[in-house]
């Protein structure tokens, strides 16, 4: 059976015209739309088979219903739980997650936290002009990637939604535009670029001023080389700027995860400000998982705030630096916690995880990884958007139903979710609070 | 809705559409519905005060994409509003962003039970409706934008009306919307090049002005029984002299005759289209003028968009004039546009009773509502959050009753109040009866809501009713504003959700769409057109376009047929 | 004159988790009047769960105050995870022996908060008034704004004995700031008023500023290339270059001003 | 023979992408367990492609496989997002949140040590 349409949850790119071939209630051929890591993801790879709970020091197998108790049982007892992960599962997992978060006053964090968190924090500063992917394909015909490398990490980006796409300006795809890219490294997607600028680590903020000056007219002041990059490159890009009728910049972790991080975003966009008062200019960052930005917008619409969200009072205190994972783990605050759709075992710095040793973990993913060598209680999942139904917001904040195409018995995780919540307030309610 | 019988005995009770005017009655419910008489009731006595309907808010910015990026830019007005959860209550958050919980808990506590959402983006219309989900108590729709679509653009370039009509009919059945959005027509389509168009002008690239647009969407909305009119923000929003062209669109759709008994045109926030003079110095109020011009026409209908001081949230489809207004202060701004659809822009904003310019658009406002003879051609609203929160009305209800408290404020606020605004020479004070009217009936009619048990206490009608802890004698403006904050019940679907300023249920709203039936061959004609479009143009599929079921768990239909 | 005493006790710390103990509650001005059984009575977040002062702290209380201005508040223990120690402050003083946790002297208004040891990120968070004395190091943003806000400092004078991370007064709008040490990244970003004086070196201090001013007395690393030359200045008898800016944010508004050498 | 001073960069690839689900394979260990270098660094330190390197910061140190390319200018090694990585990055994120996974200051030497596997590596935490 063929099944069109079909949306590729993996990255924040979501595309949505996948042609799968099902046979017998598995994938056999991904025909169309995916690029080679949306296919990896769907082609499936090797499950957790079972529930499990660490008994002296190894997993035991054990059902649904024993595995949800012990973590009902820990999260209730614990005076500062993490519940983080969120962005590779749907809104409706994600929903019930903050409700279990508000139960237990813990602290919920999303993936964005290590990956886009400081683009969210800059735009709490300056704002975003933006714009949705497909404004970019109709229109775009400058296209700067700084710190991203969309060859390596959003393989269909440049096809679908930018350089190379073609839209209703832009008919005749690349040979209509010109793309930048500005990265420490010469990355794939440099080697295609029509200017590569190479700047030195960890120096995008000064450059990012250094454009601005030059955008604003103030010539005389910046100096002949900024952050590794001459002023007659600088000149040079903001006279593609300046000419081109709409322009845009992807920005990726280069970019957050160096130093000034979210200050670099901060200049980024403010770079962005300044090049529109000659054309229409936007930004956008090019977020990571299928649905990171559909966590921080359920977290928004009920908490207030995207991620980072501390409910230990009941109501939300947001304060990325103190309330987001990494600094929860490496202060060591955390009693307890819950890992959901996500892998900070391999995605966490090392000091987060002597911390994650040492108190009780939660693990739900349909995946055995590095998280599962030290969880204390592992539940299997459904695979969203393969096995399991849902919304999921693309990088550009479009809402998108992830669809089911095969069948399975694992339970969906906000069916896990759901179960555990329930069981923590029966508990609570015995406890008489 | 609550199974079971509800009497609500000795209220004084306001009920324009049914043109009951501050009569002792007893109210009956059952099952939800207000009917003639109870037998076995749980019985509220009102002891003497206040009883209205449940309010109905025509416009206002709820929920989707641009309300949640205000709320996701604005953690310092999240900080502005925060409560614990409570037994009954989730946690709450925001000030002029407030979170979805707050949103239903605070409207409830004003005696509203109905609100509309006044722009979905078709392309994000799922996130609206998920939002919505999370809105409790209060019931709900919303209004798809459809004025800067290329498909729009391009029938009303080639004068094809009929496939309009079925353009139409299509993209409010595919967003599960209510009916026809326009925000500066043809501006935002030139806002995605930093373009603006005023009504006269071409729209780049389209060939078309916005004053075709207007006019077209206004005859393709009359093809059907639709409940609601064309709803418009008008070209030059917040430009000093706009007044002539928000004239020049009523002027319009004069001569199309509505398809039910309603307004041809609603125009919102007309206070930011109410404007004089030909830049800030020399900026004055033209409400008069607008006034006048709905008092002699009978097609127009407006809602105000009056000022609250103080610092709030703009957020508007209207993307070159958030542009402006970040020019003006600074600060952060965000903007959204939306392939061949719409756009948004976000930034903060701080209304000073200091400042001349803001004194006189906070006069404009309520004159607008004073100067308008007849209350079932105006709304209250504040274009929640854009000209204040919605968290203000009480305050602007204490305003119109008295004019001793617009005296009192008036001193306080910039003299140019006193040169370039007609507030401080009004008399008129407003009684319960016109402010029932504005803030519920006037608006269930021109939403054509009343149809569907909104607005009014009639047999028939939903059970949701405000008691508000005051006599109608009541003339102290502090005492009123206190009343309309928190109600001393709100009654929804017959259940108690509010009692004494506590929320005490919060059971789901109703998410009530539109589903206007256009003739298949045209269907079938329009699209193939717009098949192109998702084929070439959009970044989704077509089939993963619509809104599925799942996004509205608790549906209310309305069918508009084609007009006989 | 009244001290207050409150020690942590030990076992608050011991566990594998060190849970951070909010203490905005115990400021002079909120603990005036109260006698010691009524102290250990205030609710103080402990985690998620309330708990009373005289569970978490060893408390005694010497001698009697007629006002704030009169209770001097002495914290000891082991400080490092209690957070908003004179949050909020309107009046008196606190003593703290030891390394604090975050938000020391955030949105305090008057009084006099002196912390032996380091103080780690948002110490002095949007300050009107008072003093706050830091004699170690200070943590990220200090005396900075809260997420979203445009202004952060207003008034008070805060003295650093040691380093400071970064963002440094962070939309400061008002107030004085002494560093001895170095400065981290971005010292007075966004600046727009009052004084931050760095006695040791500086990482691309005053970016986006637009008015106030800061001097480093030590070297500028990665100057930023936005700022303007003025003028030579002589500052307690040493030479200066005077900038002005920061010129990325429109010449109009470029109302900073920066010393370096 | 010599060890040098590099600035760290890590990051996501194709390879580290296809195996997100399968992280306790030899592919993802292949793709993931590497350090990417400028040809005139490995030249440097007398290491060719495929021989192990021991790279060292403040915060950790590990045992990778070194590649050519990826380019790298001299001066800059990458190793792709994951554990490896990991245990070299830094846990302070100077108020922001952000731990630090690009541009920490490492140094980079040729190594007879091999490579842990990915439970091994995890077992380097426990206790």
């Amino acid at each position: 059976m063929e099944i069109t349409d079909v949306v590729c949850a993996l990255c924040g790119c979501v595309c949505d015209d996948l042609v799968v071939e099902v046979e017998d209630n598995e994938v056999k051929k991904v025909k169309k739309g995916a690029c080679s890591v949306g296919k990896s993801k769907l082609m499936g790879h090797g499950r957790i088979k079972s529930p499990a709970i660490r008994e002296n020091g190894s997993l035991k197998e054990c059902s649904y219903d024993d595995a949800i108790k012990k973590a009902a049982g820990i999260l209730a007892a614990a005076r500062r739980p993490l519940l983080y992960g969120w962005s590779s599962t749907v809104c409706e997992a994600d929903k019930v997650g903050i409700e279990l978060a508000e139960e237990i006053g813990a602290v919920i964090d999303n993936t964005a936290s290590v990956c886009h968190g400081p683009s969210v924090l800059a735009i709490q500063d300056v704002g975003l002009p933006s714009c949705t992917l497909g404004e970019v394909k109709n229109r775009a015909d400058l296209v700067i990637y700084w710190g991203a490398n969309p060859t390596d990490a959003h393989a269909n980006h440049m096809k679908r939604y930018s350089y190379i796409s073609k839209g209703y300006w832009t008919a005749e795809g690349k040979k209509d535009k010109k793309l930048i890219v500005v990265d420490v490294r010469e990355t794939k997607t440099a080697k295609v670029a029509d200017v590569f600028i190479r700047i030195e680590q960890g120096k995008d903020f000064l450059v990012f001023s250094a454009l601005r000056a030059l955008l604003l007219g103030y010539e005389d002041v910046v100096p002949e080389e900024v952050g590794g990059v001459s002023k007659k490159d600088l000149l040079e890009t903001v006279r593609l700027m300046k000419e081109a009728k709409f322009g845009i910049t992807f920005f990726g972790m280069g970019v957050t995860q160096s130093t000034g991080r979210h200050n670099n975003i901060v200049n980024a966009i403010q770079m962005t400000r300044a090049a529109h008062t000659h054309t229409k200019f936007s930004i956008m960052p090019m977020r990571g998982h299928y649905n990171v930005n559909g966590f921080n917008q359920v977290c928004t619409w009920e908490t207030g705030y995207p991620f980072s969200v501390d409910l230990s009072r009941g109501y939300a205190w947001y304060n990325p630096g103190e309330t987001s994972s990494t600094d929860l783990l490496v202060r060591r605050e955390c009693d307890a916690a819950l890992f959901i759709a996500t892998d900070p075992g391999a995605h966490f710095p090392g000091e987060s995880i002597r911390h994650l040793s040492k108190i009780p973990v939660i693990q739900i993913d349909p995946f055995a990884n590095p998280t599962t060598e030290f969880a204390d209680v592992v539940i299997p999942a459904a695979i969203s958007g393969v096995e399991s139904e849902g919304s999921v917001y693309r990088m550009d904040n479009i809402p998108i139903r992830l669809r089911k195409v095969v069948d399975t018995e694992y339970l969906p995780d906000e069916e896990i979710l759901e179960k555990i919540l329930e069981e923590v307030r029966a508990i609570r309610e015995k406890e008489g609070e | 809705m609550a199974e079971g019988e509800l009497l609500i005995k000795n209220g004084v009770v306001y009920d324009p559409i049914n043109g009951v005017n501050g009569e002792k009655k007893d109210i009956c419910i059952r099952d939800g519905k207000v009917v003639e008489s109870v037998k076995n009731p749980k019985v509220i006595d009102a002891g003497g005060r206040v009883v209205m309907p449940g309010g109905v808010d025509i416009h206002s910015h709820i929920a989707g994409g641009k309300v949640n990026s205000g709320r996701l830019f604005r953690p310092e007005d999240g900080r502005r509003g925060l409560e614990a959860k409570t037994k009954v209550c989730r946690m709450q958050s925001g000030y002029s962003v407030p979170n979805t919980f707050a949103t239903g808990y605070r409207y409830a506590k004003m005696g509203y039970t109905f609100v509309m959402e006044a722009a979905m983006p078709p392309l994000a219309a799922r996130h609206t409706h998920e939002e919505i989900v999370d809105i409790p108590i209060l019931d709900n729709a919303a209004l798809p934008l459809i004025d800067n679509n290329w498909m729009t653009l391009d029938y009303v370039k080639s004068g094809d009306i009929d496939l309009l009509t079925a353009y139409i009919a299509w993209i409010i059945k595919a967003t599960k919307g209510y009916g026809v959005k326009i925000v500066n027509p043809g501006g935002t389509e030139a806002w995605a090049w930093g373009k603006n168009c005023d009504l006269n002008d071409t729209v780049p690239y389209f060939d078309v002005t916005p004053a075709e647009i207007v006019k077209s969407l206004g005859e393709a909305n009359e093809k059907f029984e639709m409940p609601h009119s064309i709803h418009v923000h008008t070209n030059m929003l917040g430009h000093p002299g706009n007044f002539g062209v928000t004239m020049a669109t009523y002027d319009l759709v004069k001569g199309i005759k509505p398809s039910k008994d309603r307004q041809v045109l609603h125009a919102t926030h007309t206070q930011f289209h109410s404007y004089g003079g030909t830049n800030w110095g020399d900026f004055e109020s033209k409400a008069d003028a607008i006034a006048d011009y709905v008092n002699k026409n009978e097609h127009v209908t407006i809602d105000i968009g009056s000022i609250i001081l103080g610092d709030t949230t703009t957020m508007t489809a209207d993307g070159p004039m958030e542009y402006s207004l970040y020019q003006i202060t600074g600060r952060k701004w965000t903007n959204h546009d939306v392939e061949l659809e719409t756009g948004s822009g976000i930034t903060p904003f701080l209304y000073s009773g200091k400042s001349p310019v803001n004194t006189i658009q906070w006069a404009i406002g309520q004159e607008l509502a004073l100067l308008v003879k007849d209350p079932w051609k105006v709304a209250l609203t504040t274009d929640h959050p854009n000209a204040g929160p919605f968290i203000g009305y009480p305050i602007l209800i204490s305003m119109l009753m008295s004019k001793k408290r617009r005296e009192e404020s008036a001193a306080d606020m910039h003299s140019a109040i006193y040169d370039r605004a007609a507030l401080p020479s009004i008399d008129r004070e407003y009684d319960l009866y016109e402010i029932a009217i504005i803030t519920r009936g006037m608006t269930a009619k021109a939403l054509g809501l009343h149809e569907h048990g909104k607005g009014h206490l009639g047999v028939g009608a939903d059970g949701d009713v405000a008691i508000y802890d005051m006599s109608p004698e009541e003339r102290d403006a502090g005492k009123i504003q206190k009343a309309f904050l928190n109600t001393k019940y709100t009654i929804k679907g017959g259940e108690v959700v509010v009692k004494d300023g506590e929320v005490v249920a919060t059971p789901a709203g109703k998410t009530y769409f539109v589903t206007p039936e256009c003739d298949d061959t045209l269907t079938e004609e329009m699209l193939k057109k717009l098949k192109d479009k998702f084929e070439h143009y959009y970044s989704v599929t077509f089939n993963n376009y619509p809104v599925q079921d799942a996004y509205v768990p608790n549906p209310y239909e309305i069918k508009a047929p084609m007009r006989g | 004159m009244q001290t207050i005493r409150l020690k942590l006790k030990e076992e608050v710390m011991s566990g594998n988790a060190r849970i951070p103990v909010e203490v905005d509650s115990l400021t002079p001005d909120k603990l005036v009047g109260k006698n010691e059984a009524e102290i250990k009575a205030v609710k103080v977040w402990w985690g998620n769960k309330e708990e009373n002062t005289g569970e978490l702290f060893d408390v005694r209380v010497e001698g009697e105050a007629g006002s704030a201005e009169e209770v001097k508040i002495v914290m000891e223990g082991d400080l490092s995870r209690v957070k908003h120690i004179g949050d909020g402050m309107k009046a008196g003083e606190i003593e703290a022996i030891g390394d604090v946790d975050m938000h020391c002297g955030a949105m305090m208004t008057g009084g006099k908060i002196t912390v032996k040891g380091n103080a780690d990120c948002w110490a002095g968070r949007e300050m009107k008034g008072g003093e706050l004395i830091i004699e170690g190091d200070a943590g990220a943003n200090l005396c900075a704004m809260y997420r979203g806000e445009i202004t952060g400092m207003t008034g008070g004078k805060v003295t650093v004995g040691g380093d400071a991370g970064e963002c440094v007064g962070q939309y400061m709008a008002g107030g004085e700031i002494l560093i001895k040490g170095n400065a981290e990244l971005l010292a007075g970003l966004n600046m727009h008023g009052g004084k931050i004086t760095i006695e040791g070196d500086a990482v691309m201090p005053g970016a986006d500023m637009t008015s106030g001013e800061i001097t480093v007395k030590g070297k500028v690393q990665d100057m930023m290339p936005s700022f303007k030359f003025a003028e030579a200045a002589t500052i307690e008898g040493e030479e200066y270059k005077k900038y002005i800016g920061d010129l990325a944010m429109t010449e109009k508004k470029a109302k900073g001003v920066l010393y370096v050498k | 023979m010599e060890r040098m001073n590099a600035r760290l960069i890590s990051g996501r690839t194709i390879a580290q992408g296809q195996n997100l689900d399968n992280k306790l394979s030899e592919e993802y260990y292949n793709a993931v367990a590497i350090c990417e270098m400028n040809e005139k660094d490995m030249e440097k330190i007398g290491v060719s492609a495929d021989e192990n390197v021991e790279v060292r910061t403040s915060y950790g140190e590990v045992v990778v496989k070194a590649k050519e390319g990826g380019g790298n200018p001299e001066g800059i090694a990458f190793i792709p997002m994951g554990p490896w990585a990991n245990a070299v990055v830094s846990g302070d994120t100077h108020g922001a949140g952000m731990p630090q996974y690009k541009g920490i200051d490492a140094e980079i030497e040729k190594s007879e040590e091999k490579v842990l596997p990915v439970k091994e590596l995890m077992q380097r935490y426990m206790g």
